[in-house]
Formats: structure tokens, sequence, C-alpha cells
């Protein structure tokens, strides 16, 4: 029979082939579809509205397709073979699940179609490049030490997580764990990670269970806009106002409010919509021939040039720190 | 039949049969992107799931019952699927043991109807939680993507250049197996008998216990089945694999005239209805209709799929009556 | 068409040519009626003839095709049951209509409870009412008391209770007594005799032709839907009545054969269900009719049950022709050659959704089978002779049993046993709600299966019937067997004496 | 009766007999089951976490039951008639969004929660008609209208959300104040079911919702407006899921297109747990709101043992099941005791 050291020995091959040449012409009149986890969800709308100014400005046209549910990974496989029959010339997807695309997205790529995954990603193999929000590492490194000085460097802390199979959290948080083994944490201790699956409700009572099961806790963060909006929520409306410091990944507008009130200090995001702007632009720039995917390559997007590092990761920066002082200037 | 005319021109299962063909011939026509092997191929495979659940499901709710943990059931066998995998065991024992875990699955629902008298649709949402949530304890936060690559290929690819997946051959065998069953075995009559009055059912002789039973661990058989396609389908063992799926196998059926009130409907009236909701998901995402108005679609159908077949009996009767005035 | 004469005080109810289809069946045609206060109008002809219905367009359940409902002279139309309700009109249905999981005071009273200040229940007067009630029937019935679980007799108590309650003008009754014994009939008719006193119109349906005779004192006849004679019941006899229903002369009502008993078919040896029937031992040999007498309740029902494998029993043993069944398996008990036709036909012998082709099929999906499938020629030419043999009104054997006559659903339901050729036959009240015509072609079936060598226990609450029919008489009281009495020996006044524990046992 | 032996105990003489008694009892058994389940769970889990009952801990209990309580009463309205309403988990989406962005635009409070209700009144209009005057299966059109509202919701809301910072602070505070422990939200759906128990037992209306769910049959012959009567059940339903939208908007703060998504289990479950019988007839608004609180609180008293919530879901799921096996197996020891005291010879 076949297990699992069977598969492994057989190697996984490389996605990208043929060659870049960094000064080819932008092409024109391309279609690129915008496929995020869900549409409807604000954050996925601000991001591809960023992709749709950017591919305005080059002079392609976009499109947005995708299920209305988050976990409806099979809706989503779909969505990839709508837009395979629908022949565009690229499009940027934010996957639900890191497998359940890859055969939908391999089957478009033979049809010559350029894939870039932003947001969240596939296996590599899946897509020629993927747009990084930020590196993994520095969002679960800031996000400590946003906290960290919150709480004076002490005290029990948690974090409230999306769904316990969100890929990009479980890699933050990974980060978050090993920050937190620098000896200036040392009066730090993580107590617990908690699961509101992205729901309202159950991240609102997975907060309360936090506050009961831990009465001395210091601080929570939570990596997940939904997340980090119920919590406040909860602390806002609670005794442990003020008491208890959150973090994490929230969007401005959802977050003025508990700022404003002093049940939030600062937490951080970048911004979706330059995401959405440099997935589009690396489509494009893949589908002209400037990129490949490979590791070393570049290209400019606006003012800026990018390189693409391992594993075709393409990473958009830092995320900005939100708080009181500076939150009005911004509305996403 | 020659004395049936007319209740037979306006029954339901035909007239969903009807319109899937409508839809297609015109999705042929009409929509670019439809009518080519790949994008049925598509359509075919992602369908698959939802139709595989269907036969045992339309077996149930003949005889009046239903079990809405079947998704779950599906995403436990992949997680399981998945945890064993890793483990290393090898692909050949971990199906088997799968599909021995929908049984059980299944037996456990079946026992706590037939033994316990318990309604099903309260067991089944109990068990609904209950599966997904061992399936979260199983597998946890991972996601298993490297089957071996004969078996994706197999559940994802199709024959050639064909629009036939390979997984739809053996769909049709477990179709014509459950048609056959239904409509043409005793043991589908006393389905129907069972659905339309369990007691009569039973006065006649009729082993109800043991029908409702052997039908529950089909469904978790079938459930399995499922999870396992679905795993290698889409290259991803999940605990949230197929979340959801119960309520897009009960709207299909629904949609192909099953009577939820159990004896009543054809297992071509299902079929016709998973396959109509799948054909016109593809065609309105070809043309660009928004999820959300595939949506309204899917409901306004629905509600159409109850109140058409009573105007169309409410016709029926005023004309008999007119005939025999 | 002649009309029925008017004479005397104007009737409070009438139908005029009054016509109604469903699809193709013409259940009423022209069909005229007239209730006058004061009297007790019986309503007669044979299954199917339209007597249900006729009651149902009364009661406001059907509207009338053609022709009129007039209400104290004047045309009314009822647009349901309530309006018909409001204009003191009480009916009490062929099918008990109660509400399981109501007491039995909130079945009676629904819809028009006592009311309180801000129109709230008076909870309180309810029950005092249903008491009087009950006390008026002389029925020992707990007001509280859900309706789920009780016996069709009770069932049926109730319903009478619900009509009595209004305080009507015009009480109907379709076939109220089909499922009382005699004691309940007496209590009802002297009811109905006091309402029939105080000016209250009542039209009265039963199939025993001798309660029509004793309470009634005219009758309509209805044939096939088609209205045959209103016409006093003085100096009419009970075959011209038939004669009217019918149309034309009868065979012997009890046409029992004698056949000399064969060996023991069904043998029941100290069987004990706990709480319901406690050590019941007989035996029913082949070419014999054997009757089972006793009071409502007396266990009757819940003893064939058991035997048959529906409910399971406590201690005991049943065997057929020596072998022994197994406890609790209808499936068995069917494979060795038993056959139950049930109390309660509508839940239990019949699927009422589905054709009669399907149902008296129903018990042949082991014998229909060529290879595995479902042979359907052989099913359906089953279906097809029996229904032929046993005669039952229908219009397509394709059409669901529910729009037959609840005559004709019993007929579907004797064919589907008697197509499995059984060796012991249970019949249970097999010609309750069964017009005289049918009756009588239900006991010569019978009387010739018991002469082909069946064993046939036949379970009744018609005393004249098991006295007629039965070559031994077997006696329930609570629970246990109480009598075996030779037909020779057997008369009302043994049974009685054995049913009501009187007799030494 | 002549025939029959008479009782050791004249009916007529004590106003409920042996057998009623005991039905009563059971049915507040039944209730108090579910109580008894409920309170060993809070004192469990107050010896393994002295902080679960603080203050806020109680407020925490009582306000996450309470949506779910008012929806939960609704529905078993709906299914004491026979029928379910499955679409109520869309109806609380978007009538909550209404109420929001009637707010966002600087709106009164009270008119919002007007709104809300009155949007939910629309959705359960619609539904009591489909379902009473079509008389077609309540599950399929439920289930129709659930992804219709739903769809008709996410077409309007598009990705737009309200936020807490959208809605005026009075309205936000107001949906986590209360009375020392007492949150107002839970006053307010006590009330609404108090209201709607009494409603069902002292109104003839009220048990006639009994009855057709009984026998729809025997109910049309007794003259009761069958359509009316379910058309109404499901207006109360839809009001009440558009007034827990009000509250949830109050509550959380944060209403979007997916606000409300996948209720209609945990409500259906939550009635369930409470013993209203999905065949109609039986059952009591207590029984639903203590499934509700028992569901709810579940989901408070495992994080707060600090249970990994990956085992939350299974022990739900579990617990449900041991719910209504128990309830079964008490129903039908009953139902053995009833008959073989009312068996009238026995
Ligand atoms: N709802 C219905 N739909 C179709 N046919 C019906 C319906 N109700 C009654 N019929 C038909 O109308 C005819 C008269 O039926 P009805 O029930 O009035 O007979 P009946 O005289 O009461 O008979 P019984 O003595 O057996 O009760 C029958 O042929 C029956 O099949
Ligand atoms: N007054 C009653 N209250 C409750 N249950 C009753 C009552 N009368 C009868 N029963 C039920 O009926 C059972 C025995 O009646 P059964 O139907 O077996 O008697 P039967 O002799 O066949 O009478 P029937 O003439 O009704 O067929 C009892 O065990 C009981 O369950
Ligand atoms: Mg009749
Ligand atoms: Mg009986």
């Amino acid at each position: 029979g076949t297990t699992k050291e069977d598969v492994k020995n057989e190697g996984a091959s490389a996605a990208t082939a043929g060659k870049a040449d960094p000064n080819a012409e932008l092409k024109k009149g391309l279609t690129v579809g915008f496929l995020p986890k869900q549409v409807n969800n604000p954050y996925f709308t601000s991001a591809d509205k960023g992709g749709e100014a950017a591919l305005k400005e080059l002079g392609s046209s976009y499109k947005e397709v995708g299920p209305s549910s988050a976990t409806d990974t099979a809706g989503q496989v779909s969505y990839v073979n709508t837009l395979t029959q629908q022949q565009v010339d690229a499009m940027a997807v934010s996957a639900q699940d890191p497998g359940a695309l890859c055969t939908a997205l391999k089957q478009a790529m033979k049809n010559g179609i350029k894939v870039v995954t932003y947001d969240s990603d596939t296996t590599a193999d899946c897509r020629n490049a993927f747009v990084s929000q930020a590196s993994a590492e520095d969002l679960g490194r800031t996000e400590v030490q946003l906290l960290a000085e919150q709480i004076d460097y002490k005290g029990e802390i948690a974090i409230l997580s999306a769904a316990q199979t969100a890929t990009n959290q479980n890699i933050w948080i990974d980060f978050m764990k090993e920050e937190l083994k620098d000896p200036k944490y040392k009066d730090i201790k993580l107590v617990k990670v908690a699961y509101g699956d992205d729901d309202a409700q159950k991240s609102f009572q997975q907060t309360q269970g936090l506050l009961q099961e831990y009465p001395n806790l210091k601080g929570i963060i939570s990596p997940t806009t939904v997340g980090i909006k119920a919590a406040a929520q909860y602390l806002s409306g609670s005794k442990y106002k003020g008491k208890v410091k959150l973090t994490g990944l929230g969007t401005p507008n959802d977050m003025r409010k508990y700022v404003k009130n002093g049940t939030v200090e600062a937490f951080e995001l970048w911004d979706p919509a330059k995401l959405g702007d440099l997935a589009a632009r690396a489509a494009v720039a893949l589908v002209s021939g400037q990129i490949t995917g490979k590791e070393g390559e570049t290209f400019k997007a606006g003012d800026t040039t990018y390189t693409i590092g391992k594993d075709g990761v393409i990473s958009l920066g830092k995320p900005t720190v939100f708080d009181a002082k500076n939150i009005d200037q911004y509305n996403f | 039949m020659a004395d049936f005319p007319l209740s037979r021109a306006v029954r339901w299962d035909t007239v969903v049969g009807a319109l899937l063909i409508v839809v297609l011939l015109l999705s042929f026509g009409f929509v670019d992107g439809f009518g080519n092997a790949l994008n049925l191929s598509f359509l075919i495979g992602n369908t698959l799931p939802i139709a595989l659940i269907a036969l045992p499901m339309t077996l149930l709710v003949v005889s009046g019952e239903i079990d809405l943990s079947v998704a779950s059931t599906a995403g436990l066998s992949g997680a399981v699927m998945g945890a064993l995998w890793n483990q290393g065991m090898t692909i050949e024992t971990i199906i088997p043991i799968c599909l021995l875990l929908g049984v059980v699955c299944g037996l456990v629902n079946g026992l706590l109807v037939t033994r316990l008298g318990l309604p099903s649709l309260a067991v089944t949402i109990g068990t609904l939680a209950a599966y997904r949530g061992i399936a979260q304890i199983v597998l946890g936060s991972d996601a298993v993507t490297d089957f071996p690559t004969q078996y994706l290929d197999f559940a994802a690819g199709r024959i050639g250049d064909t629009f036939i997946p390979y997984a739809f051959l053996p769909f049709l065998v477990l179709l014509a197996i459950a048609v056959v069953a239904l409509h043409a075995m005793p043991f589908g009559r006393s389905l129907f008998a069972i659905g339309a009055s369990e007691e009569a059912a039973r006065f006649a002789g009729i082993r109800v216990k043991r029908q409702k039973l052997i039908l529950f661990t089909l469904t978790g058989l079938m459930a399995s089945l499922t999870g396992i396609f679905w795993a290698l389908h889409y290259a991803s063992a999940r605990y949230d694999n197929a979340t959801g799926l119960e309520l897009s196998v009960v709207a299909a059926v629904l949609l192909g005239g099953i009577d939820f009130d159990g004896g009543k409907g054809t297992l071509g009236g299902a079929i016709a209805g998973v396959f109509l909701l799948g054909a016109l998901q593809n065609v309105m995402s070809l043309q660009d209709v928004s999820a959300q108005s595939q949506i309204v679609v899917t409901g306004v159908l629905l509600v159409l799929s109850v109140l058409g077949p009573r105007v169309a009996r409410q016709i029926a009767v005023a004309r008999a009556g007119r005939r025999a005035a | 068409m002649t009309h029925p004469s008017t004479t005397g005080p104007a009737p409070v109810l009438a139908l005029r040519d009054v016509s109604k289809s469903f699809g193709a069946v013409r259940a009423l045609r022209d069909v005229s009626l007239e209730l006058f206060p004061g009297e007790v109008h019986a309503l007669a002809g044979e299954n199917g003839a339209g007597k249900s219905t006729l009651i149902k367009t009364l009661a406001g359940v059907h509207r009338p095709d053609a022709g009129q409902v007039l209400l104290d002279g004047a045309p009314v139309v009822f647009h349901g049951p309530g309006d018909a309700r409001d204009a003191g009109i009480a009916v009490i249905y062929q099918e008990p209509t109660l509400f399981p999981d109501l007491s039995i005071a909130e079945n009676i009273f629904m819809g028009r409870q006592p009311r309180r200040a801000l129109g709230r229940i008076d909870h309180r007067s309810t029950h005092e009412a249903t008491l009087a009630l009950m006390q008026r029937l002389g029925v020992e019935l707990d007001p509280d008391r859900p309706a789920r679980g009780l016996s069709i007799a009770d069932q049926q108590i109730v319903e009478i209770a619900k009509a009595l309650s209004f305080d009507a003008r015009v009480l109907i009754m379709d076939e109220p007594t089909a499922a009382l014994t005699g004691s309940e009939v007496a209590r009802l008719f002297g009811v109905v005799r006091t309402l029939r006193e105080q000016g209250a119109a009542v039209l009265f349906i039963s199939h025993r032709l001798e309660e029509i005779f004793q309470i009634c004192r005219r009758v309509t006849t209805l044939r096939d839907g088609a209205w045959i004679a209103s016409e006093p019941l003085d100096g009419m006899t009970e075959d011209d009545l038939v004669r009217r229903m019918v149309g034309r002369d009868l065979d012997e009502l009890y046409p029992k054969q004698d056949v000399k008993p064969g060996a023991v078919a069904l043998s029941v040896r100290r069987l004990t269900r706990e709480g319901v029937f406690t050590d019941v031992s007989f035996d029913v040999r082949h070419g014999e009719i054997v009757g089972l007498a006793g009071l409502v309740g007396a266990g009757r029902t819940e003893v064939a049950r058991a035997v048959f494998g529906i409910d399971r029993w406590d201690a005991g043993e049943v065997s057929v022709e020596g072998k022994a069944l197994v406890n609790g398996a209808p499936s068995t008990a069917m494979a060795s050659g038993l056959a139950l036709v049930p109390e309660d036909r509508r839940a239990q012998g019949l699927v009422m959704d589905m054709s009669i082709e399907r149902n008296i099929g129903l018990t042949g999906l082991r014998t229909t089978v060529r290879a595995g499938f479902m042979d359907r020629g052989a099913e359906r030419s089953r279906s097809l002779d029996w229904a032929v043999k046993l005669q039952v009104k229908y219009a397509r054997i394709a059409d669901t049993v529910n729009t037959l006559s609840g005559g004709n659903q019993q007929k579907v339901v004797l064919a589907k046993w008697l197509a499995t050729g059984p060796k012991v036959l249970i019949v249970d009240e097999p010609t309750r709600g069964i017009d005289v015509g049918t009756k009588a072609e239900v006991h010569r079936l019978l009387s010739e299966l018991a002469a082909d060598g069946v064993a046939v226990l036949m379970i009744s609450s018609d005393l004249p019937e098991i006295l007629g029919m039965a070559d031994r008489v077997l006696v329930m009281h609570e629970g246990r067997l109480t009598a075996e009495i030779p037909r020779s020996e057997a008369t009302e006044e043994t049974v009685m004496a054995a049913a009501t524990g009187r007799a030494a046992a | 009766m002549t025939v029959t032996t008479p009782r050791e105990a004249p009916v007529t003489d004590v106003p409920k007999s042996s057998g009623t008694r005991l039905v009563d009892r059971v049915f507040k058994m039944r209730e108090l089951a579910i109580l008894v389940v409920f309170a060993a769970m809070i004192v469990v889990t107050q010896i393994g976490n002295s902080e679960f009952l603080t203050e806020q801990g109680i407020k925490d209990l009582l306000l996450n039951a309470t949506i779910l309580v008012l929806v939960a009463t609704g529905q078993s309205l709906v299914v004491i008639t026979r029928n379910v309403d499955l679409s109520v988990g869309s109806t609380l989406g978007i009538s909550a969004f209404a109420a929001g962005t009637y707010l966002q635009g600087g709106g009164n409070s009270v008119v919002a929660v007007f709104l809300a209700v009155l949007m939910g009144i629309a959705f359960g209009l619609l539904n009591g008609l489909l379902v009473s005057l079509g008389q077609v299966p309540a599950l399929v059109v439920t289930l129709g209208t659930l992804y219709i509202i739903r769809g008709i919701d996410s077409i309007w809301v598009g990705s737009r959300q309200i936020t807490a910072s959208d809605l005026p602070d009075g309205f936000v505070d107001f949906g986590s104040g209360g009375i020392s422990a007492v949150p107002w939200l839970a006053l307010i759906a006590l009330a609404v079911l108090v209201a709607t128990a009494y409603y069902l037992k002292h109104f003839g209306s009220g048990r006639e919702l009994y009855a057709l769910g009984s026998n729809p049959e025997a109910a049309r012959l007794a003259g009761i407006p069958v359509r009316k009567r379910i058309l109404a059940a499901y207006t109360f339903c839809g009001a009440l899921a558009g007034l827990a939208g009000a509250m949830y908007l109050a509550r959380f703060g944060n209403v979007d297109s997916g606000t409300g998504n996948g209720y209609e289990l945990t409500v259906v479950s939550a009635v369930v747990v409470g013993g209203v019988v999905f065949t109609g007839g039986s059952g009591s608004v207590y029984g639903a709101a203590l499934g509700a609180l028992l569901l709810t609180s579940i989901n408070s008293v495992l994080p707060a043992l600090g249970v990994s919530s990956v085992w939350v879901l299974a022990i739900n799921g579990i617990l449900l099941l041991l719910a209504i096996a128990v309830d079964r197996i008490v129903a039908l020891r009953v139902a053995s005791a009833l008959k073989k005291r009312n068996a009238r010879h026995g």
C-alpha cells in the first residue's frame, strides 16, 4: 500500500517554468479575476477595491467572484473553475484552504492562467506567487511587542484566534510564541490560545471564558479582525474595560469606538487596499512576463520595487499601528 | 400507465427532470464556456458529493426520516483519514477503516432512532454537532493534503478529454443500485409504506425498525464514502470538510419532489434536483451572477418546488371535475 | 324526482337537490333531506352511498357543487365547519377527530371554552362542565387526561360529549355506535331521546339496522349517491330497508356452514402481558370460527396484537400448527401463516396515501417477487383479484384508499390479508362500519374460509355477529379469559354474564 | 357506566385524578429536569472556577441566553402548530441590519427597535402566508425563505457593516447594561416569555395553537381558523426574530451580511432540548427558554472550566443527545405508568 512516506519521496515538482524578462512591456487589456475567501467581507472588499483601482490604472479590467461563506471551500473551488472557463488572464485568490484549491488552480495554470494568491496562501506549487500582507514573522512579533508595552512586560496573556484551522493565524501564533522566548518577556506568560471561529458570538463567549478562567489575565492578542472586534465589544461593556488590554489585527473603522472609549490602546493592520493593489500588479507583471515567481526576481509596483522572496512570496511591508492619535486618518 | 395520464403529466419529479434538460440545452446554446468538456467535468465533479449523499438521503426521507449529520460524518471520516495518513498507515487500510467508521456513525443514529424511538431530526442535529466535534478533536488544526497522486487523480480527474470524471462511473453504478432498490424491490416498496404510515407498515409485517436501521447505516456508509471522496477530490482533509453540505443535500432532494412527510417521491426526481441546482449554479457563475443572487434563486426554486405541484394538482382536480360534470 | 313530503313544523335544516363530486366520483346526486325539530332521522345506505359526504355538506366541511342548504327554510352558505357550528349544528364525524395532546376537557370545549374577564379561559368551569357531561353519559373519564391512548370507544364517547356540550338544535351523528357495546349504546340512546324531547333534530347513521328501528322515526335512504326515499319507519321491516339500500333482496346474514374442525392451528398458552392481560390460553382449530367476546377494554385487541407479534408478551407461548412463534415478530408470524385484520383500519390496516393496489400488495412483498425484484404484473393481478372478489367499490385500482368510503376501506384491509392465503386469520371487529350487504358478504367469506380449513379467530363487539358466526365463544373480562362457551350454549345472556364477570369462571 | 366496576376513588370527588397530576407533574418535571441539569452544571463550574458566578459572570450568562431565548420562544409557537421556521436566522440578520442602518443615520433607538420588529413581522407574514395559504410543507418553504432572505440581505448589505461606533452610545450601553447582575435585555426577554406562556395557557387562541398542532384535520372540523392561527404564529415568530435582531445589534454592536447565519440549527436545538415536540401539539415556551439557557450556558461553562474549545462542539452534541434521550426515557416510563393507572379494570 501507499503511505505518507512513499508520497513524500515522490518529491514536489516546481510550479513555475520559463524565463523572466524584467524589462518586458506591461500588457494592457487583460482581465484579472479576484477571488476572495468571501465576498461581502469588508476586509476583502477593501482589498479588492485596491486591486480594481490598480488594474484600472494599468489599463486592464477587473472582476470579482466568490462564495458568500468563508467556509464554503467547495464553492471557492467551483469559482476557480468558473474563472478558468471564463479564460481570464490571471486570478488573484485568497485561499480558504491551502490544499483544496490546488487541483483547480493547477488546472487553471495549465490553461495558461497566472495565479497569484494574496492574504492567504495555498501550497507553493499551486500558484505562481503569493502576495503576503506583511511577513508572518513581522506580524507575529509586533503584536507581542505591542501588547507587552501596554502591560509593562508582565502578567498573563492569552490569544483569541479565528478557526483552529486558519493557516495565517497559526503561523502568526507560532511567531508570537517564538518572540515570547526572548528574555525580556520572562514575566509574561501565555496561558491559552482560544478559538472564536471568526464568529462574533463565539469570540464573545470565548473572551468571557478566558477572563473567568484566568482572573489575573492582563492582556489578549486577537490576530483576527472578527475576534478583536468581538473581544473589544465585550470588554467595553464589562468591568474589565481598560483593565485588560487588547491588541491584535483590526480595521480602524471597526475599532475606532473602542480606541476612543479607552478599551483598546493600539492595534495594527496592513492596508488591505494596498494588498489588493500589489496583488493586481503582481498578476499583471506575471502575465506580462516581467516575473515568473522565482526567488530573486524583481518588479516595480507604483514607486516601489518588490523582490520575490523564497517560495514566490512577495511581501507588502510592515503593518501600520493604529492608536488614538492616528486612527482618524484612516477609513477602511 | 394508461389510466393515469393526468396525474402523470403534473408529477413534480418529471417537471424537475424536464427543467434540468431545458437548463442544459439553453446553457449549451447560450452560455459561453458551459458546453465544453472541462466545464462539464467540473460541474459533475463538484456536484458529486451532494449527489452521493442524496442517494441514501432520498431513501431515508421516503421512509419518513432524515439525517442531518451526513456532512459531519463525511467530515469525520475525512479527518480520520487525514489523521491515520499522518500516522503513516497505508491508504488501502485507511479507506476501509473510514468506511467502517461511517457505518458506526450511521448505526449510532439508527439505534437512537429505532431503539429509543427518538425523532431523527433531533437525533441527527445532535450527532451533527457530536461527529463534527470528534473530527475536530481527531485532526485539530491540521490540513492533510499529501495523499497519493493516483488517488487524487482518480477523485479529481476525468477520463481523457471527455466530460466524464472518473468518479462519475462508480456513482452511476451506485445510482442504479439505489434506483432498483427503491423502485423495483420489496425493500423500496416497504420504505414507501413506512414513510406513509409506520404503524400500518408494522401491521403488514414489515420490519420497520430493521429497515430504518439498515437505512441509517447505509447513509452513514455513503456519507463516509463522500467524505473520503471529498478529501481526495479537493486534496484536503480538514475537520471542517463539507460543512453545511447537509442543507445543500436536503434542498436538492426537496427540490426533486421528495415529500418530507415521507412516502412520496422518486430517486430520479431527487437526482434531477441535485443536478439542476448544480447546473444552475455553474451557469449563474459563468454569467457573473453574484453568489448572493444565487442564494436567492435557490430559495425561490425551493419555494416553487412545493407551490408548483400544489398549483398543478389544483388545476388537475379542476379539470377532472369539469370532465366528470 | 319526488321530494320528501313536508308536513308539520318547518324543517330546521334541509338539503335541496344537492350534488357533490370528488374528481370523477359523484358522491351525491340531487339529494334532498329535511330535518324537523324533535325527530330522530336515520340516514341509511351501503358503504360509499354518500352518507358521510351528505353530513359533511350539512356541517360546512364540503361546499355543494349544486343545490342548497336551508337553515330554518332560508338558504345558507357555510364557509366552514365553524359557520355550521355557530348555526347550532353539532356533528359527530365517522372517524374520531380528537386532539391527542390535549385533555379531554379541552377536546370537548376547544374553540368555545367558558371565559373569564379579558377573554381568559375559565379552566375550572371547563373542568366542571366536562365532569357533568361525563356523568350525563355515565362514563368515568378523567377530564384532565390527555386524549392520547384512549380506546376507540372512549374516543367516540368524547366525541359524543363534545356534540352534546353544544346544546345544539341539530345533532348529526355518523356511526357513533360503531365502536360501542350494548350498554354504552343504550346510554347514548337515552341521551338522544332526552335531546329529542327537548326539541332537537337528530340525524343518525348506523349500519346496525336494529338501532335505526330502535330510535328513529323516519329514514332517508341513499344508493350510489342518489336519493331513494324518505319515509316513516313505522310499518317497515329490516328487509324493506335493506331492499331500499341495496336494491335487491339480501342473503342470509350469518351463513355459517357447519364444518368439522380439524387439527389445532393456533395454540395460545398462558399468554401474559403485564397489566394488560393475564394467563390467556386457547386453541383454534382448522375449519373453526372462534369468537372472542368481551366488553370494550377487556383486552381482546391486546391479545390479538401480542399473538401476531405487534406487542411483545411477557410470558407464555404461541404456536401455529405446533410451531412456536417468535415473540414480537409479525413477519415470522406471517410466514407461519398468521394474518391479523386490525381494529383501526385507518391507522393500522391501511396506508391511507397509498393506492388500493399497493395496499393489498403490501402483504405480498415476499411473494410477488421474481429474482429479488417486484413482479408488478403479479402484484397487480393479485390486488385486482381480491378487490374484485370482495367487491370493493372504487374508480381505479390506482386510486389512494383515502378516497374510499369507510366500508370499502375495510374491504381493502380484508383483501390485503386474505391475499396472503392465511392458515390462521384473526379478525378484530371485521364488520365495524360495514353495511349490511357487505357484512353478509364478509360473513359468507369467513364462513367459506373456515370451510376451506382456515382457522378463524373473530373478535367482535357485535354480539349477534358472534353468536351467529362462532363455533365456540371465548369471553374475556378484565384481561382474563373467563369463559369458553360452545355454540349450542352461547346466548346473549351467557356471554354477557361472562363478559361482565358475573358468571363463575 | 353501568357495566364497569366502580373505581376505588370516585372521580367526581377529587378535582384532579391521579393520572392528571402525574401528567402535570411530568410536564413540569421535564422543565425541572433541564433546570436541574442547568443548576448542576453551574454549581460544578462554580466549584471549578470561583470567578464564574461573579456579578459579571451572571450577567454574561443571562445576556448570552437572551437572544436565543427570544427566538426560541417564537420558534416554539410555530413548532407547536406542527410547523417550523428555519428562516429565523436570516430574519434576525436582516432586521438587525435594518435597525443598524437607521441608527447609523442618526435615528431614534426606540424607533430602530420598532423597525426591526416590523421587518421581522413582514418576513414572518411572508412565511405564514406561504405555509398557510399554499398549504405546503413548512420545512421546505422556510428553507427557501432562509435562502431568499439571506440573499436579499447580502445583496442589500453588500460588504457594509454596522459597527459600534455607528450606533448611539445609549443604545450600545443599553445592550450591556442592567440592574446589577440582571441585564435589561434579559428583562425584556423574560417579559416576552412570561406573556407568551400566559397567553398560550389562558387564551382560547393560544390553546387553539396546540389543538391544530395536535390534529390539524380535527382543528379544521372544530371550526378553528387554522390558516389565521398559523399565520399569527409565524408573524409572532418573525416579530421576535426581529426583536432579537435589534438586541443583537445592541449587544454585539456589530452587524454585517453574515449575521445570524446558521442560527436556525441552534434555535431548533434549543427548542428540541426544551421538550417542544416536532410533531406539534405539546411542549411549553418555558421549556424552550430553558433549553436555550442550557445550550448557551454550555458555551460559557466550558471555556470557564478551561476546557479547550476543541472539545466544545463534541460536548455540545453529546449533551443534546443526552437531553433528548433522557427526556424520552422518562416520557416512556411515565406513559407506561399512566397506562397501568388508567386501564379501566387494571
Ligand atoms: N375526499 C374525497 N375524495 C374523493 N372521493 C371521496 C372523498 N370523500 C368521499 N369520496 C367518495 O364519495 C363516495 C361517498 O363516500 P361517503 O364517505 O360519503 O360514503 P358513506 O355513505 O359514508 O359510506 P360508509 O358507510 O362506508 O361510511 C365514495 O365513493 C367515496 O369514495
Ligand atoms: N378508559 C380507558 N382509558 C385508558 N385506556 C383504555 C381505556 N379503555 C381501554 N383502554 C386501553 O385498551 C386496552 C384494552 O383494550 P383493548 O382494545 O385490548 O380491548 P378490547 O376488548 O379489544 O376492546 P375494544 O372493543 O375496544 O377492541 C387497555 O389496556 C388500555 O390500554
Ligand atoms: Mg361514512
Ligand atoms: Mg378491540
